[in-house]
């Protein structure tokens, strides 16, 4: 168990800056989940972390020592691969084995770590195969049982569910966290599955274009993003963009002007938005927060054209047509019976809206936000 | 595509097998089948080296070839000849072979790593397998030779030794002599065949290893050497089987000589066959020979034949 | 970092032996490699120098003792001497036609059967290949009579060819026989090294077996194919025993026979010995110069590997 | 398989008829032909002698002679090869007068036909060597036997003003010649040992076989046995006799590091011809004699021509053309190869090119040189190479030795049927 | 464009029956997905059909054709691999290129498809990259890129967006359905991804041990599951199953006594329940069909205990203890401020509910619900 520190890390590969000075601290006995867009410089992270990457530049800790030098194999670590990595001559068993055998394990620790895990897994009848007779889940789950029979000072897990059934990962899920529960072992995790990142992560690093965008716990994170593109990353479907023109209305009350239509801007956020009076200004609204309004007119409510009804099950995602001629979604009660063409009147939970600058793309509203969390 | 060249190209496919295999056999079965049924049938023959009168004398020839016919010098009942060349073939074959895998296992190694101009030490290290064998013979019988040969100049003018050593009048020297020189002859094919070999191990697999915690050795013995059996084993069988027929060095260098301290299986062949005139116990020679190669062979698929996947 | 590096700081940075830009371990380990390869290059250069010094002495000079390494009096009289009476541009003619000619149909011919005793589970694939590898383990000298009879008499072509007797085709059909098992045979475990997944995806972009092979495969299988042709090549280049009995004179005679020839019955002479052995060694040396890249992308252009 | 030689008899007459009447009255279906194909042992440049006569021929008959080179080491296979398949290939040869013995027994050879007035050249013993059953099978072109030669600087240096004359004197004035560099004596070995025990086994009265082919060399053998035993106790020559090739003894006679050396090739020529040697110190006697006599051993090298041939006409004159007098004297001249015969040495042009005592010394040699024509030659000199080799490094007792050398070439014979 | 059919498939490994006798129809021009737990034959049922695989037994047709005896390339198919499979020694343009040349595209038209791929999936910059020189959503996005660009007869996806963030992989899926709709190629494609199969299927299998259990609309079988499988393996979190025994209460209505409480069951279900008085019978529920109900005692309406929050974003999931003892899931607004420890109530909401035999795990009331359906 160990804390990782990475300082202004950089990572070249001839032509292309896959980590661009990245700076984070991740504590000791935490889960550090690391988010972010395909290509964004994740997995070059984690190698980096693993000693499998040399870094072009800056300093990677682990515990207290600067471990840029050290070989992967002197960093005990445990990785579990995007790819898997199997050793495709070894069975199931011999690759799970095979880290444990490195470490010395006693055979008894080794043949109780292996089937206790292969039952968490439920891959205790493949036990003999080779990895070339599995399907990619299983595939999936012995790379996963390969780090976690481990018991390193960190974890490594470059989306180790990617491949599962929405049940099945629930259930890693949980079980990851019963794990980290009892071991407390240090955990860097890549995913791409937002519920897992903010079922799992005691803090989030969202990543974009080789930089940390933002760091913090989940929910923080998801409710108070720093910039438009934590903002839109996070959530699916993703939150709605709406520019405007900051105004005050006659009542001396900050309102946005969309075009056709008004947007009320609530009282608290008159000291942050004030010096934008007359600029472009951007809100954001998330889909979940948006709901039909069917009762009249209130504030905040617009009125909008069904576009698209598209059913996923524990939700209905609505595409509408604002009168201002934008698209937005809204994620709605799946009993909902509104139709495509139907006329319907969206309300925008005010507690949930965040305003943006258009131009650096930094939230104007991210401290009070923050603050507002803090004294609550 | 028009439906004729595809049915066309269906036909074609479907005759794959056929096609690429078929040609091969019948090449190989062509030119193949009458010379080994021919050797088959000369072993079981008695040809009188004077006037060639042939007679048929069933496995008397190996009979011969193989075990005393009483006298003194046996060892459990074997021809001394046997049980000495054999000995000299192992000793011959097993020394040049597995040291010359050893260091080109080695080298190959050293050339599969990143370095720049490992292009040159490529070529540099293959050279000595292109020079022809009798010259490479020639060389060495040069280099040891017992007054003007490099390795004495080396060994007396260092100071080394005070005087100079006739490596081919002993026997072990000789046979010395004749390893190293099959061992610069050869080390290069090695090289060449477990360089190919290393290109198929994936590298993810060393990722995963070192992150498994492996050291340079592990990783060598869990992820390189499973994808490297197969070369191991084109390279171990083609060397074995090489070096067991191999005449040239022997012939050039030393002839079997001195006495018959350096004669192997290759030079007893070639001398019962062709200098004796003796072809029926020169190919009951070679049936043995054959034998033994299939068993060695059999073997070494056993411990490296399968395929990494 | 300053502009201005000295040579060595320069050389040091091509070879990738700086430590900034690698892990010290590797820095560590292509410094040992460096070392290693240098002193074995060296080691098995020396006998090649010695010979090559030996040839440049001047014929008395050769038995002086103490030996010298270095070349004290170099003459090029023994080179003269020998070229006068050699016709070595026709013997490194038919090794270069007989080795590269049986190269081609060895790998050709290997690739493409060992390509289906790989990927395909036929009737008899196991048997076949067992006698294919087979057939390679008789001792050629054994085989010294029956070739001679097949080539100065070939069955079912001899109406067409005649006696192949000193000719290069007998050559080749001899050494494609020898090296064709070992071809099939190395590309039968090389292309058991690459993954069958590729043969898939190929057939999904609508390749035939023979496309998927010819232009996914093949391509991939370019270490193999270069171990393969250099183990063909070099095998040819260096027969002797059948080179002898198959040939008599300079149309079809190849190098090993005319290094041979300087080794007469009852004495050899040294220098010129050392000089026609270099002679015969040049075409090979510079032919691995000159292949040297093809050799070497050939060797490492792997599938699985970068 | 006694057919074997009656075979060989009835062959030549039946099938060669033809040719061999063709040679006889100059008229027959085969008419001459213009060229024929020559397996030369090693390269021609080795033999420039062979070249110039080749040349001659060419000029003088119109026929063109193709000759092929092959490695000294491998002709006999070559040729073995190329006739069990009965291959027209070769025409003619040269090789060794120690091959005819198992070829004409194979029926491999065409009798020559060369006539009295040509082979009453050579001398008795030569003729009598290329003569099997009454026919000549090989045209003698060149010799090769033993030449004692001597660094007369160095005995002059030791003070031994003649050379040894008998074995004892070998050993004894070896004592004087010996220094730290240099060795007294010296013969060829390596893979010649067998030719050398002949040698000496020849002077010391002895004989492989006597007439009716029964091995009897174990007494005679004997007596070369202590001889050379002495010799090496007492340090008289070099240390690993076994790698003094051919190549190896005349390398160190010519360096100065031996005193006194017998050898088979022209090595008195190239002696005379490298650097810091020259007349006064180069100096030859005959050999030293032994129980019986000072003879050495034979080993004469001439033309056959192939019983396969299709121009055997053509052969046959080739091979009487390249051993006429005056081929002979081109071949010493040019090359320096001992003439096949004396009266060679008498002429002119080869009496200006060399100094008298050394054509004195081979001419000597030449009529007093023995070999034998033995079957299973390879095999019976290898029976015999397998046991003195050892004995004579002392490794192995030298009476034990050659009676088991004896026994097992006895047996050889036994099988082969011969005895 | 062909209609695909599958008759009693049957293919066995060595010891494992992978697909265990699947009939399916898949019409021309619709897109099916398949969905199921890890290891139950998706993947091997595509190789089938592509051809990769020999059936051990039964019959594919593509088009009218039986094609079981046809090669691959002869079935004019195109595929994702989930292992992705790029030809590692050709760049990303040459591996999307290969397919086209292998049908004889005319030049101008593949650049002009390899360019609009890649724009689509936003890897233009990538182009002139190997294949080991990309991340792994990368590597997957050039895999599902050289099957877009073909035109062939049926499309087979094999998880072709799980290695995306979820931003990428809603654009990728209503690229995809985009392209559906333009090109209306038969496509199947195997997903675990519960959004991605309810949006994009026409009709979806949803496949456990080699059969297949159920097959339809999206919609349809998520609301009407053919059995407690298909109902607990859609839904995340899966379906909450609640053991009782069917009983009568005093007024005559039928009701599930579920240990310490009874549950109401709706009036609609008394023809098909009658039959199972007395009887075990499990009751199934949505997390997302249950909601906190704070004003006062209604029908089947449930305390509990929260036990855990779990925000996750769009929604917070608790796991809530009945009285009963038995735990549950729910899937609630994520303003909640419950927290844990806090006493709650839960309404199930009487429309979606479930009732399933316990001993074959077949639906009691599935007939009944889609005949609801239908009518309504
Ligand atoms: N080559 C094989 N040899 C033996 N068993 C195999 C082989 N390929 C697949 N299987 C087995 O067949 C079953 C079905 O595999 P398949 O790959 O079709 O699953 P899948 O539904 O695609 O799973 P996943 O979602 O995990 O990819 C699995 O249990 C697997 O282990
Ligand atoms: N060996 C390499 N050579 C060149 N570029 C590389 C190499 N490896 C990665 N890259 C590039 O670096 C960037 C970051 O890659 P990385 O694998 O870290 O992405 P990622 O965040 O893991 O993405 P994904 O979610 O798709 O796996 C990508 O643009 C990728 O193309
Ligand atoms: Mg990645
Ligand atoms: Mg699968």
């Amino acid at each position: 168990m160990a804390h990782v520190e990475l300082n202004d890390l950089v990572k070249e590969f001839d032509d292309v800056t896959a980590v661009d000075g990245i700076s984070l601290d991740i504590p000791d006995e935490s889960f550090t989940v690391f988010v972010g867009p395909s290509g964004c410089g994740k997995t070059t992270t984690l190698r980096l972390i693993a000693g499998l990457e040399r870094a072009t530049d800056g300093e990677i800790r682990i515990g207290d020592e600067v471990v840029n030098d050290r070989r992967a194999y002197e960093r005990d670590i445990a990785m579990v691969f995007q790819n898997y990595a199997l050793y495709p001559h070894k069975t199931v068993r011999e690759n799970m084995r095979f880290g444990l055998e490195q470490h010395d394990t006693p055979e008894d620790v080794i043949t109780e770590r292996v089937t206790e895990a292969a039952e968490l897994l439920q891959i205790q009848d493949l036990l003999e195969r080779k990895p070339s007779e599995l399907s990619g889940g299983q595939q999936q789950r012995v790379a996963l049982g390969r780090a976690i029979v481990r018991d390193p000072a960190v974890f490594l897990m470059d989306e180790p569910l990617s491949n599962l059934d929405a049940k099945l990962r629930v259930q890693m899920r949980a079980e990851l966290n019963k794990l980290h529960e009892e071991l407390s072992t240090t955990t860097v995790y890549v995913t791409h599955d937002q519920v897992e990142a903010m079922t799992l992560a005691d803090q989030i690093a969202v990543m974009d274009d080789g930089q940390i965008q933002q760091v913090g716990a989940p929910t923080h994170v998801y409710s108070n993003p720093r910039n438009m593109f934590v903002a839109g990353f996070l959530g699916s479907p993703s939150m709605n963009f709406i520019e405007g023109t900051l105004e005050r209305d006659s009542a001396g009350k900050l309102q946005l002007d969309i075009g056709t239509e008004t947007h009320d801007v609530p009282d608290e956020f008159d000291d942050e938005l004030e010096s934008y009076l007359g600029d472009e200004v951007v809100l954001g609204i998330r889909p979940e927060n948006i709901s039909l309004n069917q009762d009249g007119i209130a504030a905040n409510v617009h009125p909008a054209t069904v576009q698209v009804v598209e059913p996923q099950g524990e939700k209905t995602v609505l595409e509408v047509g604002l009168d201002t001629g934008q698209t937005i979604k809204a994620a709605v009660d799946p009993d909902t019976t509104v139709q495509m063409g139907d006329s319907v009147n969206l309300r925008f939970d005010r507690d949930s809206l965040q305003y943006f600058d258009p131009q650096t793309g930094e939230s104007l509203t991210y401290e009070s936000k923050s603050e507002q969390k803090l004294t609550a | 595509m028009s439906t004729e060249k595809q049915s066309l190209r269906r036909k074609l496919d479907r005759l794959f097998v056929p096609l690429t295999v078929g040609p091969t056999m019948l090449w190989i079965a062509g030119i193949i089948v009458y010379p080994t049924l021919k050797l088959l049938w000369s072993s079981v023959f008695w040809t009188n080296p004077i006037d060639g009168q042939k007679e048929f004398v069933g496995l008397r020839n190996f009979e011969r070839l193989i075990f005393a016919e009483g006298g003194s010098g046996t060892v459990f009942g074997l021809a001394p000849d046997f049980v000495s060349i054999t000995w000299h073939t192992f000793v011959y074959v097993g020394l040049s072979v597995s040291i010359s895998f050893a260091l080109g296992l080695g080298i190959a190694l050293l050339l599969d790593k990143d370095l720049k101009g490992r292009g040159w030490f490529r070529t540099a290290v293959i050279v000595p397998w292109i020079l022809p064998y009798v010259m490479s013979g020639l060389m060495w019988r040069w280099m040891f030779n017992s007054e003007y040969g490099a390795i004495n100049g080396i060994l007396t003018q260092s100071g080394l030794l005070s005087s100079k050593i006739a490596f081919f009048s002993d026997g072990t020297l000789a046979m010395m002599a004749l390893v190293i020189a099959d061992i610069w002859v050869f080390t290069p094919f090695i090289i060449i065949i477990l360089l190919a070999g290393l290109q198929n191990v994936p590298e993810q697999l060393y990722d995963a290893a070192e992150v498994d915690g492996a050291g340079k050795v592990s990783r060598f013995v869990n992820v390189t050497y499973p994808f490297l059996k197969p070369s191991i084993l084109v390279a171990l069988t083609i060397r074995i089987i090489f070096d067991i027929r191999a005449l040239d060095l022997v012939w050039v260098m030393t002839q079997g000589g001195p006495g018959k301290s350096t004669e192997v299986w290759a030079s007893w062949l070639y001398r019962t066959a062709q200098v004796f005139n003796r072809p029926g116990e020169g190919a009951a020679l070679g049936v043995v020979l054959l034998a033994v190669t299939f068993l060695i062979v059999a073997v070494l698929y056993r411990v490296f034949g399968e395929s990494p996947y | 970092m300053s502009t201005k590096q000295s040579t060595l700081g320069q050389l040091i940075a091509a070879l990738g032996l700086d430590t900034e830009n690698e892990w010290s371990h590797v820095v560590r380990e292509r410094l040992v490699a460096y070392a290693l390869l240098g002193l074995y290059v060296f080691v098995i250069w020396f006998p090649i120098y010695f010979i090559f010094i030996t040839s440049i002495k001047p014929t008395s000079a050769v038995l002086d003792i103490p030996i010298s390494f270095l070349p004290t009096q170099p003459t090029v009289s023994n080179y003269v001497e020998i070229f006068q009476n050699r016709p070595f541009e026709l013997y490194t003619l038919n090794s270069l036609i007989v080795a590269s000619t049986t190269t081609v149909i060895c790998v050709t011919l290997g690739t493409v059967t060992g390509y289906s005793f790989s990927r395909y589970d036929f009737v008899g694939n196991k048997t076949l290949l067992l006698s294919i590898v087979g057939a390679r383990m008789i001792p050629p000298i054994a085989l010294i009579v029956p070739f001679f009879s097949i080539m100065s008499n070939p069955p079912l072509i001899g109406g067409l060819t005649g006696s192949l007797y000193d000719t290069r085709i007998a050559l080749i059909l001899t050494y494609t026989f020898f090296n064709l098992p070992f071809a099939v045979w190395i590309m039968k475990n090389y292309f058991d090294g690459v993954p069958e997944s590729l043969d898939e995806q190929a057939r999904i972009d609508g390749c035939s077996r023979w496309e998927g092979f010819v232009k996914i495969i093949l391509p991939m299988a370019k270490p193999g194919i270069a171990a393969t042709a250099i183990l063909a090549f070099i095998f040819s280049w260096n027969e002797f025993v059948f080179a002898l009995v198959l040939t008599s004179s300079e149309q079809a005679q190849t190098l090993p026979i005319a290094v041979s020839l300087f080794v007469a019955d009852d004495f050899v002479d040294w220098a010129h010995l050392a000089a026609g052995g270099m002679i015969a060694a040049l075409p090979g040396i510079l032919f691995g110069l000159f292949f040297q890249q093809y050799i070497v992308s050939g060797l490492t252009q792997g599938a699985v590997k970068e | 398989g006694g057919n074997g030689s009656s075979d060989g008899g009835s062959g030549s007459d039946g099938s060669d008829g033809s040719d061999g009447s063709g040679e006889t009255t100059g008229t027959g279906t085969e008419s001459m032909a213009d060229s024929i194909v020559f397996y030369n042992a090693g390269s021609l440049k080795y033999d420039p002698g062979t070249e110039a006569n080749i040349e001659r021929f060419e000029e003088e008959t119109g026929i063109s002679v193709e000759v092929n080179e092959v490695p000294w080491n491998n002709l006999k296979t070559s040729l073995t090869t190329i006739w069990r398949n009965e291959d027209a290939t070769v025409d003619a040869f040269n090789g060794p007068t120690w091959w005819l013995a198992d070829f004409v027994a194979s029926d491999w050879l065409e009798p020559l036909e060369l006539g009295d007035s040509h082979m009453s050249n050579f001398p008795t013993n030569l003729q009598d060597l290329v003569t099997l059953d009454g026919k000549t099978y090989m045209a003698p072109e060149f010799g090769k036997w033993g030449t004692f030669l001597y660094d007369q600087t160095h005995f002059e240096a030791q003070g031994v003003s003649e050379p040894p004359s008998t074995w004892d004197e070998v050993v004894s004035k070896g004592q004087q010649l010996k220094t730290e560099d240099t060795s007294p004596f010296a013969f060829t070995w390596a893979n010649k040992d067998v030719f050398t025990f002949k040698q000496f086994l020849y002077q010391a009265g002895g004989q492989l076989f006597n007439d009716s082919n029964e091995p009897v060399f174990v007494d005679a053998g004997m007596d070369v046995m202590d001889f050379f035993t002495e010799l090496r106790e007492q340090d008289l020559i070099p240390d690993g006799i076994s790698s003094m090739g051919e190549g190896g003894t005349g390398d160190t006679f010519i360096a100065g590091q031996l005193a006194s050396v017998e050898s088979w090739t022209p090595l008195g020529a190239r002696a005379l011809d490298a650097d810091s040697w020259g007349k006064d110190r180069l100096a030859s006697a005959k050999p030293p004699k032994g129980p019986d006599s000072r003879a050495t051993f034979q080993d004469t090298n001439g033309i056959s021509v192939s019983a396969f041939s299709e121009k055997k006409r053509a052969a046959k004159k080739f091979a009487k053309f390249m051993t006429t007098p005056e081929s002979s004297k081109t071949n010493m001249k040019v090359e320096g190869n001992p003439a096949v015969i004396p009266s060679v040495y008498d002429s002119e042009a080869i009496q200006s090119q060399y100094p008298s005592w050394l054509l004195e010394d081979m001419k000597f040699n030449l009529e007093h040189a023995k070999s034998e024509t033995y079957l299973a030659q390879p095999q019976v000199d290898d029976y015999l190479s397998e046991q003195i080799t050892p004995a004579l490094l002392g490794d192995k007792d030298p009476q034990q030795a050659l009676q088991t050398a004896q026994n097992n070439i006895e047996s050889l014979y036994q099988d082969i049927g011969l005895l």
